[in-house]
């Protein structure tokens, strides 16, 4: 049996249902993301989970024990809050020795693992510090210690980044990780930014509405999403309008132009309008050696990101982007210039519903 | 942009002159007993009179007993209201209003009607009985000022999330109130008390209508007979209720340094 | 989690009861004027004594005045201060907060010795002069209550980023203040009025002091002469008094209704 | 001259310069956004330019008018804030229309133009709603609606996007571009996040407490930062300790492994330790086609951020950082795998400063 598992979950404030029909079973030492937009009921799941909520039906068990009925500070969860959420009246190393004291653990015990904890956020220095004396991301960090001093059985985030910078949400998510991996905790965490949940999760719970849209790895969700909620929420996938032309074949029009597409196009009827998916990472820009589709337009928006190029190439109604690497030596390309765009017959997805 | 700044300087100039010209008249008149010369004549003649230290002492206690009472009714309800019952909140700021609006004559006779002595809680039989039912209409007067004190502290704390922080950490009840709640309002507590002391120091009405020997109808008494001693006990109480308002700004301030909003 | 409910409603339970048993009490006791059957007598004959016309009119003309003064005063200073001079408000709150604790005798005191008809200002040389003078002292006596409510509207609504909002569209101070501010703290301003005119209604020492007809004395005096009239006036205080509450309420509950906090 | 002119601005609060030593001059249309950490001083200078702050030292100009000492309702500037700061009495239209009315149009002029304004910014059937009725994405295009419905000669933007969830800040992002770019106004935007202000600029001022750093464009700025904070605040470089061997060859040992940079090691020493630094977007796995530098390692971590999977791999003491591209079709590369990593030589700067 899984290390926590949740079976038929579900949670109604009056009429409302918030959280319905959830299920999931995590295994020891796995990390795993809520991801969706707000109000999609992830973080009261989160608190359910800690205790803060009663479910209105399901149960909740950890480590084969039924927590269902269990108050918070009986269940040996670790929990970061979003606020940071630490005690202003004590120093660091008393935040962090808080949950030991209160489980009465000798001082000879307590003092080394604060040092302990410390050392892992890498704040030794600021033990003696009230947490007004601290940056949000240091905040953060002795929260994230004060969790797991208490060797929790599961660690519990609810969005820990979203009230920092966008430089130290990278870098504190790094460390997040290193920590969970280094103690191999069974982690929870809650997110509305897919790149968070994308690159620290084992596994990722896109929800939306109240109910679990799909589970799997990072990898499946982005490259094999099983809804459209789930495609345009995680990425930022090319959805087209095409005729179909020759089911068989795969051969269909975008905008005129044909292309082919060898993933199935089982059961349409020429003519038929279907929508097609395109990964921009999939496509590049007057690339002689592809073979496969090409298509020539014209460049509308060129948006430099960083180490990726974002290009959005116009075809009378419709429009794709691309992804390209930075390369120093080369400028981007300016809007208005006209351009091949290719991508690979297998790169593109007809979805199964109508457009 | 500067010029916008006189407006405020002004009014607040006017309003410290509308308070402080009575106080000044009032402090110059107390010191002219003795004719053709300033002296502090009229402050030995009050300071020495018996029935002022008897009723100071009076009020004082009554104050500290009203204050124990006030805070051990205000912070649980306060933080249990903030923590769990959220919607009742305006229910409550609501009743903490009353006393505000309830002329303390309309309470005393209720009181008087309640408690008299062929009542089934004859309070008013006894002095010491009449002294407790005293108290509980100065705890009803004070617990506006008590309960906006510690609402006002408990909300600066964001006192929700800590709770589950520490409860989260294996925290039961009394850790958590007297570890992480009670730290972190000390201030306003502290703030709420002294506005309470003073109230009760200069309270006439009630005081007046059970007929207990407090501060305020002394007060009342030397006004209605003596020429200078009144202003040099108005003065008198104006610098207790001053130094606990003091004491209220040097607690405010600890307590704002040492919180993380003003960084 | 469900037990932890419990005892907030006790303290809610509590709470209630210790303002609505003398209340009953009281009202029990105001229709017992006829000997042997429970009759609105005693309010039919409070009612109809021209004193308690008369007097209650007075209070209330007085309190409407005290309410605009008021307005006028503290809800320019609480936007500028809010704006411009943060670091004034513990200054100015603290200003608010001295009519709370500087005895109202004391004030009356002061306003006597400043205004007495061989000063520079003989307000209390003429009613009307006086009738000015009380405004001005009930001006005082509600200053906390109406800064702190027109305070808290306009924390309410980030008065800061919403008058830069307002500049940076072309907007000079008048249309800023009556177009931006006012409608948003309306509700907070109703509220600070009504708190007010429950004050200005009830209140004694001042009134009596200045010797003014006022609605206080005269329950005072009813109250000192009468047996079951005092009851029904109580009853009848309590009843406006509720009134300017419910209405706070109403008002209140509207503004939260229109804001984005509640969503 | 150009239309916006900065001239040496300084902002002291006391002791304490908030602002030094500030230039820039800004082209009609152009977008500049300042980028900094918390506290670099970003939004006091964007203050000083709307007139909410009054500068210690220096000059203002827009469009050859000097402005420094006029009040904000004198300027026209149109500002966006992080809070959005719209009037809760007025409904969105009548919010669209306070600039108006205040300047004093006529309702005949001023119908059209909050109509033509809210299409725009593609919220026209929600003209009668008032801002609680909105959502925080809607709150905020409403916000710029108003700020460019007086026809400002700048438009100055605080965060605008800090307090929205990921997804939307992404599409609003693209929203605020397009609306600037159709209306070709000058525009200064303040963010802490490197992807908004690369994505969305013509020039970027890089700031750090209280100076600029760098002004450029976002290709140089990421691709040649000046200085060192620039290097590490904007992207994410590769910085490693090198062993100089040979200057003139421009041989360089990185953790014993010996590498080539064609990109100039002047003046150093045999046996200087130098600082090296490379893109992870230049390296790539083993690549059999590439010529350069090669170098064997260990994966130590692998992040997938959606389109691209950035890999970490270790030497020693060093390790790398590259960026791939997400292939559906190939799952990413495991922790613990052996591989070689290629950049091309011009990859590789040497920076001046000593490690």
């Amino acid at each position: 049996m899984s290390f926590l598992v949740i079976e038929a979950l579900r949670k109604t404030f009056g009429q409302h249902a918030v959280v319905e029909h959830f299920d999931l079973a995590a295994e020891r030492g796995e990390f795993v993301s809520f991801l969706g937009p707000s109000g999609c009921g992830k973080t009261t799941t989160l608190r359910m989970v800690a205790g803060f909520e009663t479910p209105t039906a399901g149960r909740i068990r950890i480590d084969g024990r039924d927590v269902t009925g269990l108050r918070p500070n009986q269940r040996n969860v670790g929990m970061v809050f979003q606020s940071y959420a630490l005690f202003p009246n004590m120093t660091v190393a008393q935040n962090v020795a808080f949950g030991l004291k209160v489980a009465g653990r000798s001082a000879a015990e307590i003092g080394p693992r604060v040092d302990e904890m410390l050392k892992l956020i890498k704040l030794p220095h600021l033990a003696e510090r009230y947490p007004y004396q601290l940056s949000g991301g240091q905040q953060q960090r002795v929260a994230l210690a004060r969790a797991i001093a208490i060797k929790p059985q599961i660690l519990l985030l609810d969005e820990p980044l979203s009230a920092l910078d966008a430089k130290i949400r990278i870098s504190l998510r790094e460390e997040i990780k290193a920590v969970q991996r280094t103690l191999g905790i069974t982690t929870i965490y809650v997110t509305h930014d897919q790149e968070e949940a994308l690159s620290m999760s084992d596994r990722i719970v896109v929800m939306n509405e109240g109910k679990a849209e799909q589970i799997g790895t990072p990898f499946e969700i982005y490259n094999y999403p099983r809804t459209r909620f789930v495609a345009s929420f995680v990425g930022t996938l090319n959805l087209l309008p095409g005729k179909v032309i020759d089911a068989a074949a795969g051969r269909i029009a975008i905008d005129g132009r044909e292309v082919v597409s060898s993933r199935g196009l089982a059961g349409a009827q020429p003519g038929e309008i279907r929508t097609v998916a395109l990964r921009p990472e999939a496509v590049t820009l007057n690339d002689p050696r592809a073979d496969g589709n090409r298509m020539e337009g014209t460049i509308e928006d060129v948006a430099f990101l960083g180490s990726v190029v974002r290009i959005r190439v116009r075809f009378g109604e419709s429009s794709i982007s691309l992804d390209t690497f930075n390369n120093p030596s080369v400028q981007p390309p300016e809007r208005g210039q006209a351009v091949t765009v290719c991508f690979a017959h297998a790169d593109l997805q007809v979805l199964q519903d109508a457009a | 942009m500067k010029t916008s700044k006189i407006g405020p300087w002004i009014a607040f100039t006017l309003g410290a002159l509308y308070f402080i010209i009575p106080l000044i008249a009032t402090f110059e008149f107390s010191l002219r007993l003795k004719r053709g010369e300033y002296s502090f004549e009229a402050y030995r003649i009050v300071l020495g009179d018996p029935r002022f230290q008897a009723t100071f002492g009076y009020s004082t206690l009554l104050a500290l007993a009203t204050i124990v009472i006030g805070v051990l009714l205000v912070v649980p309800t306060a933080y249990w209201i903030q923590l769990r019952l959220p919607k009742l909140r305006p229910v409550v700021e609501f009743i903490t209003l009353l006393p505000l609006v309830i002329p303390a004559i309309v309470l005393v006779f209720g009181y008087l009607k309640m408690y008299n002595s062929s009542s089934l809680l004859p309070l008013t039989s006894s002095p010491w009985s009449t002294n407790l039912l005293l108290t509980f209409g100065y705890v009803t007067l004070a617990l506006p000022y008590m309960y906006r004190a510690v609402d006002t502290g408990l909300r600066a704390i964001d006192v929700r999330t800590l709770t589950e922080a520490a409860e989260s950490l294996g925290a039961k009840w009394p850790t958590i109130l007297f570890k992480v709640i009670l730290p972190n309002v000390r201030s306003a507590l502290l703030s709420g008390a002294f506005l309470t002391f003073a109230i009760v120091i200069g309270e006439f009405t009630m005081a007046a209508l059970l007929d207990r020997p407090a501060f305020g109808p002394y007060l009342q008494l030397i006004g209605a007979n003596r020429a200078y001693e009144p202003s040099a006990l108005a003065i008198i109480a104006f610098f207790v209720t001053w130094a606990c308002m003091g004491l209220i700004q040097v607690f405010g301030r600890g307590a704002r340094g040492a919180s993380p909003e003003t960084r």
